[in-house]
C-alpha cells in the first residue's frame, strides 16, 4: 500500500479566526452538548466579535444563550428546553420572552426529540422525520412547523418535523487531528448529527493529538474528518459544564447565574468583565486562576484497551 | 444531622413512597432528586431487578457520588452503557423499552396532562417555565408514568391547564393517535397518592399521608377530585428504608433536605 | 450511594438452550453482521435444531443464508444482496430463485438502506421511514411494501418502507458481561438497531468478560442489556467471516463456497459433515483444527486509552 | 511477474485512466477492486485531497495490505473513523456528502441506468445476480457515479435494462422526484471511455483506447451511440503512473490481473 500518501488537510485555526470565518450576522448557528462540552468559549468569541440577528439553535438553551442574548446577539431561538439546568432561571431569556425586554425574542419551540429528529432530518436531508409524541400537546398550536403526515400502510396519522440545516454548527469536544477527526467519550448527546447536518462545522477541542492517537481507536471518532471545516484548541472551553476525564462541572457558577442574570446591569457587568475584557478563552482560563481550576480538577479512570488486531 | 428513624422529612416520605410503587418494575426513567432516590432505593427493596436510564443516555450507572445533573460526570465513568441521544430517545424511550418514566410539572389537571412551559398565554406568559424537555416524549412512551410534585395546592393542581405541554393518552385519543402506554398512573404529593389506571379514568385520591384528612386533599385540589371507596392512609417509611435511603442511597443528603 | 446493589441478572446459556428458547419454528429471525462478525455458529445450531419456515431478515444474504436455504430451515428471505460477498455465488439460493428447486422460496428485495430505514422504523416505533432512494427504480413494481408519502412542507413525493419488527434477533459481537452489555468494535453495522427493532435479543460473543472491563468503556457498549435475552458465548462462532482483533477472514472458505454449493450433493455432504455431524460450534472449532485457527491468528494493535475521570 | 513500463495490463489500464477522472474530486465512495485502485492511484497523483470512504462505513483507512473486501480487518485498524451503517447510508452518502460514488453492474442503458438483480424475469430470472446492495443509493445521492465495466459488448451495454435496479436522475425525475447528483458521468471500459454530463443527457464516447476504432465500440454497444466531435485517444499509462500503481498501491498484484 502507499508508502507516502499526501498529509492529510490541516485545519486547525484560532477561535478568533474561526468564528471570523464561519459565523456570520444574521446566520442560523447550532450550539449543541447536552449538559457535557457545551461550547461556551465558542459562544464568548461570537459576543466579542460583535454578531448581530443570529438565529441560535439548541435543545437546552442554558447560560451560554443567556450570555448571547444579553449581548444581543440573538432574534430568533429554536430550543426544546430554556432553563439554567436545574438550577434555575435565565433572567435575560425570561425578559425577552416575558415583557419584550430590551427587545423581543422570536422563538420556536420543540421538544427534546422534536429537536433531535430536526437534526436526524437535516443529517440524512430528508424532507420532515416522523416522531410518536406531539399528539394532544398544544405546542402544534404555536409552533406550525410541527405537521403530521399519514402513514401508507395501516393509515395512522403520525407528527413530523422539518429538517434543519444550520449555517454553521460548533461543538466542544475532548480531542481531535488536525484534520477533524473528533474523539468524544461520555455523553455524546446529538453533536456528530448537528454537525452533519450543517453547511459548515467548527469543532473546538481541549487538545489537539497525533494523527496516531485518533488512528488508534477508529470506532471513538463520533466526526468524520470531512465533514469539519475548522478545528480549533481551545482547552477548559466547556466551562461551566464539562469535559468528561478533564475537568468536572462548575456547578456553583450554575447556581449562581439565576442571581447574576435576575438583574440586568449585573449581567452586563458579567460581560463586561468576563468576556468583552477578556481578550480570548486563555485569558478568561487565567483570570479564573490556578486554585479555582484545581477545584475542578478530576483523577484519572482509563479505558481497558481492546485489540483491533494486526495481519501477521 | 441525624433523624431518629421515626421522624423524617417530607423529601424521605415521598422518596420512599413512589419506590415502593416501582414494585416488579424493570425499567424506569428517572430525573434527577426525588425520583433518583425512588429508584435508588426501590433497586434495594422492591425491584432487585431494576434497571435506571437517564435522559443523558446513562444505563446501569454505578456512580461514586450522588449526581447533581441526569449528565453528572459520576453516573458516566464506570456505567455499563452510554447512549447517544437518537438511541436514548429513539430506540430505548420511543421503542417502548421504559416501564415507568418520572415527571414533574408546573401543572397538572384530572387526567394527568401536564404543564411545564409557561404560566399565562405562550405568547406573552406571566412566567415563562423551561418548556418541554424530554417529558412529552417520556409522557407519549412509557408504559406509564409517576409524577412527584412536593407542593399540593390549587395553583398547581387545576382545573384547566395553561398550555398543556405533554399530553397524556386521552388528548391524544382525542386526536386519532393511540400512545404506547397508560399516561399518568400514580402522583405521589406532600398530601397522599392520586391514581388512575388509563385512558379514561381521572385521577382519585386512593392513599393519604397520616394525620391528612381526604377533605384537606379536596381543598388542595382545583377539580373535584373523586376519593377511593378503599381509600388508605399511606403506611409510614420504615426503619429499614430510612437507614437505606439515609446511608446507602444519599448520604451526603444531597437531595434530602 | 449504595454499597451493595443486587447483582445485575444473568443471561447466560449455552447455544443450544438460547436458539431452543428463543427461535421457533415459523419465526421471523434477523441475523445481522456485514462482512464482519456474521453469527454463523446460530445459524449452524438453528439447522441442527431443524427449525422449519423460518422467515430470515438479513442485508447480505450470504454463506450462512445458503447453509440454511439448503437444510431447509427457511420460507422467506428478506434482504438487499444475495451474493457470496465479492467471492462468487449462492448455489443453494439460485436454485431456490432461478428454478423452485428444490422448492420455492418467497423473497422481499431492498437496498441496503431500504433493510437499514426497516431496522430503524422497528427500533424507534415508527409506521415507517423516508428515504431519497427508490425512485425510477424498478424495485418498487416487484415489492409493495416499497411506498411513498408526501412531504407536508414543500410538497416532494419521497419513498417510505415499513417496520421490520422481528421475532428474534442474533448477533455475534466481542464481548459482553452477563447482564448482556455487549461490546462491539470494528465495523458496528446495523447490530444495534436489528437488536433494538427486535422482541427478542441473542448476543452470541466471543468471550463473557467480567462487569468492570465493559464498565472501564461504556461508550464502547452498543447494545445495553436491558434489551438482551440471553447472552452466548461461543469462541470462533463468527468464522468464516472475523472478529475484529480476535481472528481474520476465511477467505479461502469464501472462494470454495461457489463450487461446493453449485451441486446440490456435495452442498448437502458438506452440512453433513460440517453441522450435522459436530455437535456443537466446540466440535466444528476443533475439527477445523489448530493449525487451521493459527493461519487465522491475528497479531496486537492495542487501542490507547481515554481518561473518564474520577471525581477527587 | 514484472512488466516493462510501456507494458500494461487492461486492469492497469482501467486504474489509470479511472485515476484521472478523479481530478480535484474530494470524497469518493468506492468498492474494492478497480475502483479502489483508481481512488488510491488519484489520491497519489491528481487528488491529494480525495477522502475515500468504503461502504462499510471506512473513512481514512490507512490499511496495512491491500483489502480484499471492502470490509478487510486491515481497512479497519489505524483508519481515521469507522461509521456504523445508519450513519454512513443516512448521514454521509443520503447526507450529499460523496463527490463521486464507483458501481459496476451487470446491464447499463444509454442514460447510465443500471441493472444488478436479475438476467430475465425478476420473478422468474434466468440468473439472479447479488441485487442492489447499496448502488441504489450510491446513485441517488452521490453527485456524480463513475462506471468501471471491464467487459464492453452488447450483453452489458444494452437498449433496454432487463429490469432497473439503480436508476439514473431521469428515470427518478419521471416520478417526480429530483436526486441530488448527475448520475453516472463516466463509463470506463476496456475499449474507451463514455460521459455524459447530467439529466436529459445520453452517454456518448468520448475517448478510445489506443488502437481501438470508434466502429469496434458502436458495435459493441447494445443501442445507437453518439461519438463526441472532439473524440480523444485516451493517453496511454505513464511510467509513473505504473510504478505508483505496481510498487505503492498493488504490489502484492491482488487486483491488477
Amino acid at each position: 500500500m502507499p508508502r507516502s500518501v499526501p498529509a492529510p488537510p490541516d485545519k486547525t485555526m484560532t477561535m478568533r479566526e474561526a468564528i471570523a470565518a464561519h459565523v456570520h450576522d444574521g446566520d442560523t448557528v447550532s450550539l449543541e452538548g447536552f449538559t457535557h462540552l457545551i461550547p461556551t468559549a465558542a459562544g464568548h468569541e461570537i459576543i466579542r466579535q460583535g454578531r448581530r440577528g443570529l438565529t441560535i439553535v439548541r435543545m437546552t438553551a442554558d447560560i451560554v444563550v443567556d450570555q448571547l442574548l444579553a449581548a444581543g446577539c440573538v432574534s430568533k431561538l429554536v430550543s426544546s428546553f430554556v432553563g439554567n439546568s436545574s438550577a434555575g432561571s435565565l433572567g435575560e431569556l425570561r425578559r425577552r420572552v416575558e415583557s419584550a425586554e430590551p427587545e423581543p425574542l422570536e422563538f420556536e419551540e420543540y421538544s427534546h426529540y422534536g429537536m433531535i429528529c430536526r437534526y436526524l432530518a437535516g443529517a440524512q436531508r430528508l424532507p420532515f422525520y416522523p416522531l410518536r409524541s406531539y399528539a394532544g400537546s398544544d405546542l402544534p398550536s404555536v409552533n406550525t412547523a410541527i405537521r403530521t403526515v399519514t402513514s401508507p400502510y395501516a393509515g395512522e396519522r403520525v407528527y413530523v418535523v422539518p429538517p434543519v440545516n444550520p449555517d454553521v454548527t460548533i461543538v466542544h469536544a475532548q480531542r481531535a487531528d488536525r484534520a477533524g477527526n473528533t474523539q468524544v467519550w461520555g455523553l455524546t448527546g446529538v453533536q456528530a448529527e448537528a454537525v452533519f447536518a450543517a453547511r459548515r462545522a467548527v469543532v473546538v477541542v481541549e487538545e489537539i493529538v497525533a494523527d496516531e492517537v485518533v488512528r488508534s481507536d477508529p470506532n471513538r471518532t463520533v466526526i468524520p474528518a470531512h465533514v469539519v471545516d475548522a478545528v480549533v484548541e481551545c482547552p477548559r472551553g466547556a466551562h461551566p459544564s464539562f469535559a468528561q476525564g478533564y475537568y468536572d462541572r462548575d456547578n456553583a457558577f450554575y447556581r449562581s447565574w439565576s442571581a447574576i442574570s435576575r438583574d440586568p446591569d449585573r449581567l452586563q457587568a458579567w460581560l463586561a468583565e468576563w468576556v468583552h475584557s477578556t481578550a480570548d478563552h486563555a485569558a478568561y482560563v487565567a483570570k479564573l486562576g490556578t486554585e479555582f481550576w484545581a477545584g475542578l480538577e478530576v483523577g484519572e479512570a482509563l479505558s481497558l484497551p481492546v485489540n483491533y488486531g494486526r495481519r501477521l | 444531622m441525624t433523624l431518629r428513624t421515626r421522624e423524617y422529612t417530607s423529601s424521605e416520605l415521598l422518596a420512599v413512597v413512589a419506590s415502593r410503587e416501582l414494585r416488579a418494575r424493570r425499567t424506569v426513567f428517572a430525573g434527577i432528586g426525588l425520583p433518583t432516590l425512588a429508584a435508588s432505593l426501590a433497586h434495594l427493596t422492591v425491584a432487585p431487578e431494576l434497571e435506571i436510564v437517564y435522559e443523558s443516555g446513562v444505563c446501569g450507572a454505578h456512580p461514586s457520588h450522588l449526581p447533581e445533573t441526569i449528565a453528572d460526570a459520576v453516573l458516566i465513568t464506570g456505567a455499563e452503557a452510554v447512549l447517544p441521544m437518537p438511541v436514548l430517545f429513539g430506540y430505548v424511550l420511543q421503542g417502548g423499552h421504559i416501564d415507568v418514566g418520572f415527571l414533574g410539572a408546573a401543572q397538572i389537571d384530572r387526567f394527568g396532562n401536564l404543564n411545564s412551559s409557561v404560566i399565562g398565554d405562550w405568547h406573552a406568559p406571566k412566567v415563562r417555565l423551561p418548556g418541554p424537555g424530554g417529558a412529552m416524549e417520556v409522557m407519549a412512551n412509557s408504559r406509564e408514568v409517576f409524577v412527584v410534585m412536593r407542593r399540593h395546592d390549587r395553583r398547581s393542581f387545576v382545573d384547566e391547564l395553561d398550555f398543556c405541554t405533554s399530553p397524556g393518552p386521552d388528548r391524544a385519543l382525542a386526536e386519532g393517535v393511540r400512545p404506547l402506554g397508560a399516561g399518568v398512573t400514580r402522583v405521589v404529593t406532600e398530601l397522599g397518592i392520586l391514581a388512575r389506571s388509563g385512558p379514561g379514568e381521572q385521577l382519585r385520591l386512593v392513599a393519604v399521608h397520616p394525620g391528612v384528612t381526604p377533605g384537606r386533599v379536596r381543598e388542595s385540589t382545583g377539580w373535584d377530585l373523586a376519593v377511593a371507596d378503599d381509600l388508605v392512609t399511606v403506611e409510614p417509611p420504615t426503619a429499614a428504608e430510612l437507614r437505606l435511603l439515609r446511608e446507602d442511597v444519599d448520604p451526603g443528603r444531597v437531595y434530602l433536605r
